[in-house]
């Protein structure tokens, strides 16, 4: 029993980061624009909200933890919207390709998580001595009352904030997307921005908004592995892959931000079960690991068979647009 | 107070790299009427219009809307001073209903009130006549629909100056008699309207004056009263060309093609083709009339080994008299054969040309495996560009560039003339002219025609009954999916022929 | 009037307008101050994060990356792997077919190369084992392509997750092998193998331990670059990657297309796991490939698919990474800031394409009328 | 103190390699005319390989090097990589090159082959002995003793913890996370455990491996699964501090490794085992200075001041700790305490001793085992000690 519901919570754990990267590359590529800089860009969110919190807790005698909040949070929001912003540049502005500025910022925005966070361990005094803990207290807090809830309380109520904002943000995109004019219009532009320009909507401020508000939604899955889930603390390569997965999730959710709840709960259960299963071997425990990519693959092929209009990429992803090209 | 113009248009000029497409062209559109504007494929008809629309923006030049001397840097700015223009290419998103596409782009409350939406264009289409439910999606309609959706988008911004871009390529007769008495129904409504088309008939049906242009420059505008098909032409052109396609009599008749029952069924699995069968002779130019979505493109699909079939026959009868059966075979296959059999598809630049290549490349898509070697020999395919560039007028900057770039009829000439230079024994065409000026139309027709009195098989798709009565022998009438009819095109007329495509005339075979 | 004129009377300030053609010398001009600018930008960083003397960090790169024949000698060993991996992408990227799993083909390549190395060490002549490792490799990246290509061709899966996936699964086949070959058991190393026989290595050549690596990547470049352009493959590749449909319509099989480039990219990519495992690491690990697989499609792409180009920005990337070696160890600066420089400079460079591509026309003086 | 003859080799060494740069042989000039290089598999953020640098920075002060001196390789993985850095190395002149990671023994090796005249040293490697070179040596410290006297204070806790009546004695369980089923962890939990058993009988121990030296998250979850499944108290044998970060989310209790951990875990962590490199790195290079010979195999523990716990959280552990660890720390020191003392523990309900007897497969074990105990890095420098014992469960098979 305590096994499972321990399994459960670390499921979502693990799945909450992958959550908001997926959402952020969904807002993203609804505008055509498909960012393999998400990974990078995770990383870049992390380690700068959790230097906003590491120099305002060095900085200050008595740290309040709201205030450790809000900095690391700002600054996460700014500094992943700056690398949405580098994207957006490059890819709307200037029309470069955007695997190229995609790969190029995964490559840049790890090595930034990875320089900083080695210079703030270095100013806290070594390895994993950076501790921001009343921030990551304030980030870790449950919520109150319903959390004593026995079992309940443990599924439902034992997480911080973030992981309540992750779904609050992937359910409010997808009403966005469905029910709004703006949502309408950013499907558009995805879809076919020649269309959608001679519509009179403004396709590169729809590009460039989507893309920075997706990039800054995706930093907040590095701030949330970093504070909530790491308790405020950095280690090199921490994230892992995780980026890469909310890409995988993208297609998977088949580019709805409800899906992708799921979705991520599923990738994070799969990505830990390998320590709670019985009698693995370490070399089956290593086949095990497997499961996140195999389930994937064969959810995949299933779903290749259904050729529906609504679940295909949109169509202009990838590609920049020229009003003037023909 | 003397009456303000529509819009002005004073010295514009626009160029795209080395090619000046409209170079000091000034024109007018008075309120309140229809101006159509003629001019031969390429000769900047669309680059101007897209200068209104805010599309492209103009080198040099003036644009006065209203009197007044604008700006117009997008869309959005001609939307604003009350300018609407239905593209060339629909300007519609597949996954979204019509509808939707309906309030693309426009300023509201935040939340999309759907059914406050459905009820407005619901308000408008019974204004003026349509038939249309919004909440279709657009993959699901057919062009027609498409362009209903186009003209209610336009009319629902409250546009006063329409502009249509070839509203009429893709429409048959009955859908355009409908949409003129839309246009006409509008301008009573005191709106403006330019009209783009090729087809001259309908400029003298539904115009008030008339404006044309010539690689890009402006020739001159007559009122409608004044012009006839011939003038209109030779203003185009710059000289006078005969407008008659000079039909032969079929000779040495011999089968060729032999299509016994096939049945297919579309991606849906809806059936789309019906036990169809009939039998195509050398030496005689077949035509397929029906109302589009009948099953013309399967059925030449299915020849040309692109169609997947349910059951029936095809088979080749070969100059030497033997015979090959293609039924299911792909199209590799029936190449590889040795059966010559050149096909020009309805969708050029999709199926029938890669847009990024350029000529020579594209000249190879069909002859490419010749020999043995393992790598390709361009020297003919370059060679057979330039002889192309060369007999048929094709307007290209140079052999290197891309035929995405070219315009629409010249990208025609350029599938047809590789086509042909196959020397197919069996040549299937489906919408030869679509979108083509009437020149570069009858320079195809003439093309045909002589494919014909070289023996070969002629097998052609035409929207336009008028053409198909005066350019084939025989045609087969089409009725959603089943063939209707098979009758002598020297003693029938339109009337029959559109019966048979509706479905009610009885089942006639004239030559069995 | 229903509606409220709208006055426009200001004409855009910038116009990007479509170049139609730009000579050779003016686009590596601009390519050159793109350059240039990216190493200023660079420096500027260098100087706000670390209070490093950039001059000297540059010149601490390139002591890094060619200061000496055996740095020289371990660049072009670099260089030759990226290049390689880039030339294997080349044809499924042509194709438009996605392969992001490079690195899992790689993998798997090396892994079956390690197999051979370490199971017929003492089975086959050294020469033929060999063979055999580069043939099998080969054999175990075109497996890891065809299978994502197989689905694609037939039930239309995307390809771009799919060979991300694979990335991972092989990976784990890694790991899981390292369980049976680590010595000792549990250290997760497998160490050197054959170290003292030698058997399955490269030999050298020319007297030059990556001889053979030069030798074969570069005959390998150039096959791959003809192939492309002048072969009837090539070509119908190129038409199946613009449109299945004119594909079909040109009598070429497209699932036959799929399947067959997918075979050629996966075996090139399982190739550079042999020419990694056995012609320079001689283990194997899950940081075999080491992100190459990704690096090299922005190299595929920065190069816009012509081998030749590959050569020069392959070796660009590399320099910057193993220059990037050097400068952590003589500035103590973290090799991090080497990923972020990189990034930098790509963003430069690719950026610029767009000067070549487009012009921009500022604002005109004034206009007649009001 | 010197022999004066032995100087005078070492300086016809230096001449070697440093060709015609100086031809002095004078003992002070051998100091600054001698070069150190090392090459770690990780930097300054990744605390396995941080614990080297200080030992390095250590000895250099000790020794007076200055910065020029000494030239560090950072992020050398395990493949040619490391070959290519040892000799970069070496071509710079360096006369002793370190290595901290255990796969970059063979490159090592194929560099000193390479190299006769430079000595190459390697952390946790094994093969040094019997490579047949006479500059390849290993080295390590007696990290288990460490591990024994922070077992303790983990055992001390769970006392506490059952005198609280928070856990019934039989609920004594300790999570333990590890990185790979080696001897180097295998050692390090055994002595914990024995550590632990020594003051709480009823301890029992499950081990967990993650199957990497440092993968912070996937530490976190086995820690949190270790803890779900009953334990009371986490252990760990990787590098980084993603266990005490959960075990302080979970408010249970954890000894860590290598660094401090009450910066991620302030109210949960107890200490941290540790290394302390100095002493070799000062040993090392102040043997190649003075051109005396190297050991094959150095391993020192707590009497060279090799290995040490970090300072006890007051705040958590249980009272009395800290007389308690000065009182083992004393004995390991003078050696009436053996850590891997046969009687502490069976295998199988039997004795190691009685298994050498039967033979069979323990019959390996008998050079280790004498006077009532296993002689663990005494052989080699690199632990040893791979017997799972009675009392500890590997939850991976
Ligand atoms: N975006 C563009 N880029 C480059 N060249 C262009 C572009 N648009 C048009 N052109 C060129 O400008 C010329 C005029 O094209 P335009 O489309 O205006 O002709 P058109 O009169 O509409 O022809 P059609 O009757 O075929 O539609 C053509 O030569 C065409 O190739
Ligand atoms: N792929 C195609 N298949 C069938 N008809 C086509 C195709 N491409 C163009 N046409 C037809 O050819 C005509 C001319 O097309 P063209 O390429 O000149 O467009 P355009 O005027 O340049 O349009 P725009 O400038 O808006 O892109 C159009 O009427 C169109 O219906
Ligand atoms: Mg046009
Ligand atoms: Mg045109």
């Amino acid at each position: 029993m305590d096994l499972l519901l321990t399994f459960i919570q670390k499921a979502i754990g693990q799945g909450i980061a992958i959550l908001f990267g997926a959402t952020g590359e969904i807002v993203t590529e609804k505008s055509g624009n498909l960012n393999l800089g998400i990974p990078g860009i995770m990383y870049m969110g992390g380690i700068s909200g959790l230097m906003g919190a590491f120099f305002y807790e060095k900085n200050v005698a008595n740290p309040i933890p709201l205030i450790g909040l809000f900095i690391s949070f700002l600054m996460t929001f700014i500094v992943s919207a700056l690398g949405g912003f580098i994207y957006s540049f490059l890819t709307i502005t200037l029309r470069a390709n955007q695997n190229v500025v995609g790969l190029a910022l995964t490559t840049f925005g790890v090595g930034f998580g990875n320089f900083f966070g080695g210079s703030i361990s270095k100013l806290a005094g070594g390895v994993g001595q950076i501790s921001v803990k009343t921030t990551a207290a304030a980030f870790r807090a449950s919520v109150p009352v319903l959390n004593k809830i026995p079992i309940i309380g443990d599924l439902l109520f034992s997480y911080g904030f973030l992981t309540y904002l992750a779904i609050i943000i992937s359910l409010s995109m997808t009403y966005f997307l469905k029910h709004t004019r703006k949502g309408l219009n950013l499907r558009a532009v995805g879809e076919d921005p020649a269309t959608a320009d001679a519509a009179g909507i403004n396709v590169t401020r729809y590009k460039y908004s989507a893309t920075v508000m997706g990039a800054a939604i995706a930093g907040l899955g590095g701030l949330y592995f970093v504070m909530e889930y790491y308790g405020g603390t950095w280690s090199n390569n921490g994230f892992g892959d995780r980026g890469w997965l909310a890409i995988a999730l993208v297609i998977l959710a088949l580019w709805n931000p409800n899906n992708a709840i799921w979705g991520s709960f599923l990738f994070g259960g799969l990505y830990i079960l390998y320590i709670y299963l019985p009698g693995l071997t370490r070399a089956t425990q290593e086949l095990c690991k497997m499961l996140p990519y195999l389930v994937t693959i064969v959810v995949l092929i299933i779903s290749s068979k259904r050729n529906k209009h609504e679940s295909q990429p949109p169509s202009s992803l990838g590609k920049a647009y020229f009003r003037e090209e023909r | 107070m003397e009456q303000v113009n529509a819009i002005e248009l004073k010295h514009v000029t626009k160029r795209f790299g080395e090619v000046t497409a409209n170079d000091n062209v000034s024109l007018t559109l008075k309120k309140g009427e229809i101006l159509s504007i003629l001019g031969e494929n390429g000769s900047g008809k669309t680059t101007l219009m897209n200068m209104l629309s805010g599309i492209y923006f103009p080198d040099e030049g003036e644009i006065r809307i209203n009197g007044n001397a604008v700006t117009i840097r997008s869309p959005k700015d001609s939307f604003s001073l009350g300018i609407g223009m239905i593209h060339q290419h629909f300007k519609l998103i597949n996954i979204l209903t019509a509808a939707e596409n309906i309030i693309l782009g426009l300023p509201g409350e935040k939340k999309i009130k759907m059914p406050q939406v459905v009820e407005e264009i619901n308000a408008l289409t019974r204004k003026y006549g349509f038939d249309l439910n919004p909440m279709q999606k657009i993959y699901d309609m057919s062009v027609s629909q498409k362009q209903t959706v186009e003209i209610i988008k336009v009319l629902y911004r409250g546009a006063d100056i329409l502009i249509l871009d070839e509203p009429t390529a893709v429409l048959t007769p009955h859908e355009t008699t409908k949409l003129f008495q839309v246009l006409k129904n509008m301008k009573e409504d005191g709106k403006s309207i330019i009209i783009i088309t090729h087809k001259l008939n309908e400029v003298l049906e539904l115009s008030d004056r008339i404006s044309v242009l010539r690689k890009g420059t402006y020739i001159n505008t007559v009122e409608t009263k004044d012009a006839t098909v011939e003038s209109l032409t030779e203003m185009m052109v710059g000289e006078k060309v005969s407008l008659d396609i000079k039909r032969t009599k079929p000779t040495n008749q011999k089968k060729r093609i032999e299509v016994c029952n096939i049945n297919c069924r579309n991606k849906e699995g809806l059936p789309v083709l019906t036990d169809a069968s009939f039998i195509a002779y050398s030496g005689e130019i077949l035509g397929v009339a029906g109302i589009s979505g009948s099953g013309q493109k399967e059925l030449l699909e299915s020849i040309a080994g692109l169609q997947k079939l349910e059951s029936g026959q095809i088979f080749y009868h070969t100059p030497e008299e033997t015979i090959e059966d293609l039924t299911k075979l792909s199209a590799d296959v029936i190449k590889e054969k040795g059966v010559r059999l050149a096909f020009v598809p309805e969708d050029r630049l999709g199926m029938g040309l890669v847009g990024s290549m350029d000529l020579t490349d594209n000249m190879m898509i069909r002859s490419y495996k010749d020999g043995r070697s393992f790598l390709v020999d361009r020297k003919k395919p370059r060679k057979l560009a330039s002889k192309i560039v060369e007999q048929l007028k094709v307007v290209t900057p140079k052999l290197e560039t891309p035929v995405r770039r070219l315009s629409g009829g010249n990208v025609q000439k350029v599938l047809v003339g590789r086509e042909i230079a196959l020397n197919p024994t069996v040549l299937m065409v489906a919408y030869p002219v679509r979108g083509l000026d009437i020149n570069s139309s009858y320079t195809i027709y003439n093309l045909l025609n002589e494919e014909k009195k070289k023996g070969h098989a002629v097998i052609c798709v035409i929207e336009d009954l008028d053409v198909l009565l005066e350019l084939c022998d025989r045609i087969l009438v089409l009725n959603s999916g089943k063939i209707t009819g098979v009758v002598d095109a020297r003693s029938t007329n339109k009337e029959e022929l559109g019966l048979l495509m509706t479905g009610t005339g009885e089942e006639k075979h004239k030559d069995e | 009037m229903s509606k409220d004129i709208v006055l426009l009377n200001k004409e855009p300030f910038i116009r990007m307008v479509k170049r139609d053609s730009i000579t050779t010398v003016k686009a590596w001009f601009i390519r050159m101050i793109a350059v240039i600018l990216a190493l200023i930008v660079a420096a500027l960083v260098i100087v706000a994060i670390t209070k490093q003397n950039p001059i000297e960090v540059y010149l601490g790169m390139i002591d890094g990356a060619v200061g000496s024949k055996r740095r020289l000698w371990v660049t072009i060993r670099e260089i030759l792997a990226m290049l390689c991996i880039a030339v294997g992408l080349t044809p499924a990227f042509k194709m438009k077919f996605w392969n992001i799993g490079a690195e899992g083909q790689i993998l798997m390549g090396g892994t079956a190369a390690a197999a051979f190395m370490i199971y017929f060490s003492d089975k086959l002549p050294s020469g033929i084992l060999l063979i055999v490792i580069i043939i099998v490799s080969s054999i175990a990246g075109l497996i890891w392509g065809i299978i994502p290509a197989f689905f694609k061709a037939y039930f239309n899966t995307n390809e771009t997750l799919f060979t991300l996936m694979l990335n991972y699964v092989a990976m784990q086949i890694v790991t899981f092998c390292i369980v049976f070959w680590e010595n000792p058991t549990g250290s997760n190393t497998v160490g050197i193998i054959n170290s003292a026989t030698k058997a399955g290595w490269f030999p050298s050549l020319f007297g030059n331990v990556y001889g053979l690596n030069v030798v074969l990547v570069l005959l390998l470049t150039t096959a791959i670059a003809i192939y492309m352009k002048y072969s009837k493959h090539g070509y119908e590749i190129s038409v199946v990657g613009e449109s299945e449909f004119t594909a079909e319509y040109a009598g070429i099989n497209v699932k036959k297309v799929i399947l067959r480039t997918m075979m050629v990219s996966g075996a090139i990519c399982g190739f550079a796991g042999s020419l990694i495992v056995s012609g320079a690491s001689h283990t194997i690990s899950t940081s075999t490939a080491g992100g190459r697989g990704f690096t090299a499609i922005i190299v595929a792409w920065m190069a816009k698919f012509n081998p030749i180009a590959m050569i020069l920005v392959s070796a660009l990337l590399i320099f910057m990474q193993q220059g990037s070696v050097q400068i952590a160890t003589q500035f103590g600066l973290n090799e991090n800031a080497s990923d972020i420089i990189t990034g930098i400079i790509i963003f430069f460079l690719i950026g610029c394409e767009f000067f070549i591509n487009y012009q921009v026309e500022l604002r005109k003086k004034s206009k007649e009328g009001k | 103190g010197c022999g004066s003859s032995a100087t005078k080799e070492s300086s016809s060494d230096t001449i070697q390699t440093q060709s015609s740069e100086s031809a002095s042989g004078d003992t002070q000039d051998d100091a600054s005319a001698i070069k150190v290089g090392i090459m770690y598999i990780g930097d300054e953020n990744e605390g396995y390989t941080e614990s080297h640098m200080k030992g390095i920075q250590e000895m250099k002060t000790a020794l007076g090097l200055t910065d020029e001196q000494v030239i560090e390789k950072t992020n050398i993985p395990e493949d040619e990589s490391a070959y290519d850095a040892a000799v970069d190395l070496a071509d710079q002149g360096c006369n002793i090159i370190f290595a901290n990671s255990f796969g970059q023994e063979s490159y090592m090796m194929q560099a000193a082959e390479e190299f006769p005249e430079v000595q190459f040293a390697h952390a946790t490697g094994y093969q040094a002995a019997s490579s047949g070179l006479s500059n390849m040596h290993n080295y390590f410290t007696s990290i288990y003793e460490a591990r024994f006297v922070t077992g303790v204070v983990a055992g001390l806790k769970l006392n506490e913890l059952i005198e609280n009546g928070t856990i019934t004695a039989e609920q004594a369980k300790i999570g333990y996370v590890g990185a790979f089923p080696y001897a180097e962890v295998v050692s390090g939990y055994t002595s914990f455990y024995l550590g632990a058993k020594s003051v709480c009988p009823t301890a029992t121990m499950e081990v967990q491996y993650t199957n990497s030296w440092a993968d912070m998250s996937g530490e976190a979850e086995v820690a949190s699964q270790l803890i779900a499944n009953g334990a009371k108290l986490i252990s760990q044998h990787a590098d980084t501090t993603g266990a005490p970060s959960a075990c302080e989310q979970a408010g249970v209790p954890n000894v860590g490794y290598n660094v401090d951990m009450t910066s991620v875990a302030p109210d949960s962590a107890l200490t941290s085992a540790y290394n302390n490199w100095a002493p070799y790195y000062t040993y090392a290079v102040k043997s190649v200075i003075d051109g005396t010979k190297m050991d094959v195999n150095w391993c020192q523990g707590f009497a060279e001041g090799a290995v040490g716990i970090t300072a006890l959280n007051e705040k958590v552990v249980a009272a009395g700790s800290a007389e308690k660890v000065a009182q083992v720390e004393a004995a390991i020191k003078d050696g009436s305490l053996h850590v891997f003392d046969t009687t502490t523990f069976t295998i199988g309900g039997k004795s190691l001793e009685d298994l050498i007897a039967e033979g069979g497969d323990y019959a390996k074990y008998a050079d280790y085992v004498s006077d009532g105990y296993f002689h663990e890095s005494e052989l080699a420098s690199s632990p040893s000690f791979d017997l799972r014992i009675d009392g500890i469960t590997e939850l991976t098979e």
